[in-house]
């Protein structure tokens, strides 16, 4: 599941169901392809819509934040479903990635 | 006496496959839907450990899982008999991969641990790897 | 190249653990609901006859799973190492059953053939029952 | 899953989700209690929520039929799930006892 909306130069990218090796590069090209195409200053990423996620959604979101940064955007999490946020908190992704 | 094997091909498709069995093996004991949870990314990290590292993504190599259920508690085993780990104590550090160029966290082995109640991971390297967890369902 | 091989003790709660495991398996090549549904009650069939006739319910026998999808087709062989069938032939017609007072209806085969595109039985008394059974998914 | 209705003399008995060889003991202790202690003529079985069913269903469901009979009421069926309609055909229920 992928979705996205655009809103006073803030991008919102909705990522739902399961996130996993299998199809983390699905997802990958998806939000290169939003990040490449649009013209925003914040990117929030919606995890609510999650119901599983592993460490290979981590390494995906860590090489977003990275891309992103590089290109000068904030970059935060918007409500993480229950099994999203212990994840990113296991990760250490709340560190660097700040959830509003 | 409550055991249950399975062995499949290290295709993406069993990542999924095997998480959701491993889960919905455990969940007879009528654990929680957290404990269930941490139980599926557990083995969702090993698995495609075995598939990734172990394998290559050669889908002529087999995983092997092995469960058992006693005393509330529910024993995992996933082993692959692919490339194995030259040094486990370095491998199990947080951050710490071999795949740098593809976007592994090097966080599967920390997830593990801190979603199962015991992490135990057996390797030689050209012999495989089995990673063995254990989770209290009664908690 | 993609197998999977089950395997658990003869307990009830594996009845409904399997037929979703060989169920969710199938799905990975995205057959109808309909043909899902289908291999899901004959596995339950074969499955439950392992444990009551094959193993009379004693949770220590342990019932083999062996699955493959090729061509897009399953072949599914459900196994026990139980007491066996003396006369396949007699056990396979219509209404046929050795359980009399427990309300077998005696069409668990019939079940399985009809609802299969081959059903085959292989069996020796003391030394155990395969059933094997293959369905097009692509149909 | 199961629940019932009386009205008119017509008893009405809601057996859902799966029915296999692992549950059937169960439901058949709620059946054939509710054929003790109810009185009516006619029994409708409704088969409308059922996701799963193998031949002990069919096996449930013959025994209770043989007891109805004997009892002198009449059986029916009443709007079986798809899954449970493909059982019930191949198993020549809806010989001895109709849809209705
Ligand atoms: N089954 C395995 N076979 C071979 N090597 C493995 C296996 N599991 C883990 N490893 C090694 O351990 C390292 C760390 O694993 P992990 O913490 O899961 O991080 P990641 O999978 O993100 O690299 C891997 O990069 C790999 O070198
Ligand atoms: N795995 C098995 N081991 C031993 N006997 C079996 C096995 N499967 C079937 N049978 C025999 O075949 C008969 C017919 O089986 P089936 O058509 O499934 O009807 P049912 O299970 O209702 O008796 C059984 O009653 C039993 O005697």
């Amino acid at each position: 599941m992928f979705d996205y909306t655009l809103k006073y130069r803030t991008l919102v990218a909705y990522i739902g169901g399961d996130i996993d090796h299998a199809n983390a590069p699905q997802i990958k090209l998806s939000l290169d392809n939003l990040i490449k195409t649009e013209s925003f200053d914040n990117f929030v990423i919606d995890l609510s819509a999650v119901t599983f996620m592993d460490s290979s959604a981590v390494g995906l979101i860590m090489g977003r934040y990275k891309l992103l940064k590089s290109m000068g955007k904030s970059v935060s999490f918007s409500k993480p479903s229950s099994v999203a946020d212990k994840v990113l908190k296991v990760s250490g992704l709340y560190t660097i990635i700040n959830k509003i | 006496m409550d055991t249950l094997t399975i062995k499949v091909n290290a295709l993406e498709a069993n990542e999924s496959f095997l998480r959701s069995a491993v889960g919905a093996y455990a969940s007879r004991l009528n654990p929680t839907l957290e404990i269930i949870a941490d139980i599926k990314t557990a083995v969702s990290e090993a698995v495609t450990n075995s598939i990734v590292h172990g394998y290559a993504c050669d889908p002529r190599g087999i995983i092997t899982v092995n469960c058992e259920l006693a005393d509330g508690e529910l024993t995992v085993e996933i082993s692959d008999t692919g490339k194995g780990i030259p040094d486990v104590e370095t491998a199990m550090q947080d951050f710490y991969t071999t795949l740098k160029g593809e976007e592994r966290s090097g966080l599967g082995f920390t997830i593990m641990k801190s979603f199962m109640d015991s992490l135990e991971v057996f390797s030689s390297p050209g012999e495989g790897t089995t990673v063995k967890m254990k989770k209290n369902l009664c908690a």
